[in-house]
This record gives C-alpha cells, structure tokens and sequence, in this order.
C-alpha cells in the first residue's frame, strides 16, 4: 500500500510518502494506526494522540473504523487549516 | 464551476472577467480573498507555509464547490487555492460566487469559505520568534463549517 | 474609508489593491460587484440609466459606510457607484470591506449593498420593449434593510 | 428656495431644478407638497399619490412633517432603487 504523511505527522515519523506492506491482520484505519506506531520512536511520537489524527483512504476522508486493503493509499494527517 | 490550486498569485478582476465572460445573466458576483496577517493569536508571525496533498486536494475543492452549487443558486463560481511559502499581506485564496441575486452570492461564498478551513487538506505553518509553527485547527471554524449542516 | 460616485467603470483588483496597500492586519476582504442583468422580473432589459442626487448621494454612501464602520469589525472599506447609461453585463457599483476576520467582512459588505438599494439617492429607469420604464423599489429590498435595524 | 426633482417626478413636473419662493404658511414638507400640486397638471400628476414620494431637506432625508424655510434646498424622489 502507499502510505503518505503531512504536516507535523511527516516530521515526526520522518516519512512524507513510502510503499508498505499491509500488515496481516490490519482491517481498518485504526488497525493501521496501531501497527505503525509500532514502526519505532518517531511514529510512536506521530500516532500517539489518536484524536489528533486524521485520514484518507484513496483521498476521501476516512473515519477511524473505514476499511482499508493492500492496493490503497492512505493518508495520515493533523485537522485541516485550509483557507 | 472550476478549481485551481497553485503556487503563483492570482488577480482578483482577471478571475472574475473570466469567470463572467459573455455573461449577462448575472446580477451580483461576491469575492473573498484571503490574505496573510501578521498577527495570529497574538503571535508575530512573519510568513506562512501552506503544505497540501496534492491529487486529493483537488478533488476536495472539487467536490466543496459541487456541494455550494447543490445548496444555492449560484450561476458561476471559482475557487483559487495557493500553497507554499507567503510574506504577510500576500494573498493565499480566492473564492468567487456569481448569482441573479445578491442574497444566494453572499451565502454559497461564505459557504465556501467555511468549509475550506475544515474540509480542504492544507496545512499551515507560520514563522514565529520561537521558530515554525503548525497552526491548530479553531473551534470558531469547526463552528462556521457546522452551522450549514 | 472612502466612497466614490463616478460616470467610468471600475477595477476590482486596482481598486482593492488600492485600499489594502502596505497593510498586513487583514485576513480577508469580501468584494460585491453588482452587475446590470438583461432580465428582470421577465422584462427583457436592454440597458439601464442610474440617475442620482449629487451633493446628496455622496453624503449618503458616506453615512451608509460609516454606520457600518459603527457596527462591524472592518479596518478599510470602499463604495464605488456609478451613474448613467449602462448595457447588460456591465459593473454598477462595486463594496469592499476589509477586516482581521472574514465573518465581519462578509456581514459588512453585505450590509452595504443592503443600504445602499434603499437609502443611496439613486433611481435606476431600464431600456423595455415598451420604452423606458422607472424600476420600481422592491419589498424584498426593504426587508433587507430592516433586519439590520 | 431652491426645489429639485427626480425620476418620474422630474419627467411629471418637467423642472429637474429651479428656484421658487417659499408660499406663506408653508410649514412642513406636505404643506410644501400640497403647494406644488396647485401648480399645474403637470405638478399634480407628480404629487397625485404622497405615499410614492420621498422627500430630503438640505440634503437629508425628511419626513412629511420636517419644517422648511425659505433658504432649503428640497428634492423630491420616488423610493430610491441604488446598488
């Protein structure tokens, strides 16, 4: 899957886009969360606060219980400050 | 209808001569241009970064101005969204709504507005004496996209 | 704070440019264009001719963005009316009102264009396939007035 | 006093501007209407119907009961149509 980062998430995991493989077992965007996190201390310190984050899957929004599979992008990132 | 984001600057009466060409149909045209401030929170902030994700934004102003075109009568619209590196005073974002009637061009472009805070994937950094800074999302945002639900 | 009654068009950009120049203390500034359409109420227009009171009119535009100075947070605003004969698809009167933050910008201007319909001394007679015929002065126009008061 | 016309009470009257001198015991603005409306049919046309007329003294708005002398200037408009 193609994973990509921004704001204050890319500069804590360090990433900005990278190709991963789902891990087994990972159903949803939370499932996801939860995995990565465990990826070492930069993503530890990104995934920490999890009401902070949020996402896209394919790049429409995706709540915490969205599904996600192999073949999909997924976006991990702060509320928007558009405007 | 139509969307752009982009690194250049824009011209406000350039967009709006575009927008309008040939047109006689229409009885009001409302702009909003967003510009960079050099306070925020009382901070000094001396220059904006706007960072994107580019392919969804799109997709996602897209989508916003589908939604103020569904909600009011509106004949024509734009939105012009910057992103990168901006001094204060320069400008970052363009909406543009053109009706018949004054009333619905107010609504669909503060709408529009509304819903760019909390629902287009930018983020901003400002240029602090304590260095760079991500700007937190607002309550008073959360609230202005809320009331049109 | 200025306003202008003038014969010649305007520019949207110039005039906004104009009024914001040097300043970094605003976030957003709402522009209303009104336009001359070539329908009203069913009747064909061909053109429109604004007469006005000179001496009065300026006054009145003066006193209309002042009382909005008074009741919204703005920090610049513009009017701009023009009189004459003018074709469909031309500018009529141009409001920007400029402020730290966009809601009263946008409540500002709206507030303009509201006052200036019922009390700016302007009277607008349109081209018909019957002649010349005096616009009359709407309800929904005074209900827009009165629910700033 | 100096006496102004608009719109169709200018087409009506046939005068935009002239100078008239105020009648004796021309007190307010209606009395001043009811004045006028003597003056001809042309005048009596345009001030057949008092609720389709607006009215200004020096400049500002006034009301049908507003005093005026001698020195005014007053103008008389249909409801104003700007923006």
């Amino acid at each position: 899957m193609k994973l990509l980062y921004f704001a204050w998430i890319r500069e804590r995991t360090g990433v900005h886009e990278e190709t991963w493989p789902l891990p087994k077992g990972t159903a949803t965007v939370q499932d996801l969360i939860a995995r990565l996190a465990e990826r070492g201390p930069g993503f530890a310190h990104a995934f920490a606060d999890v009401k902070q984050i949020r996402a896209a899957v394919n790049q429409e929004t995706a709540k915490l219980d969205a599904p996600v599979s192999d073949g999909d992008e997924v976006a991990f990132f702060p509320p928007m400050t558009g405007g | 209808m139509s969307v752009r984001v982009q690194r250049d600057d824009f011209d406000v009466s350039r967009e709006m001569d575009a927008l309008l060409t040939g047109r006689k149909d229409i009885g009001g045209v409302v702009s909003f241009t967003g510009l960079v401030r050099d306070f925020s929170d009382d901070r000094n902030v001396g220059a904006l970064t706007l960072e994107h994700y580019p392919g969804m934004t799109e997709k996602a102003l897209a989508a916003i101005e589908a939604e103020a075109h569904e909600r009011f009568d509106i004949q024509a619209s734009l939105i012009v969204h910057r992103f990168g590196r901006m001094e204060p005073g320069e400008r970052i974002v363009l909406v543009i709504a053109a009706s018949a009637h004054r009333g619905e061009a107010f609504r669909a472009a503060e709408f529009l507005m509304d819903w760019l805070k909390t629902k287009a994937p930018f983020w901003k950094s400002e240029d602090t004496p304590d260095g760079p800074k991500w700007v937190e999302s607002r309550a008073t945002d959360d609230t202005a996209t809320e009331r049109w639900s």
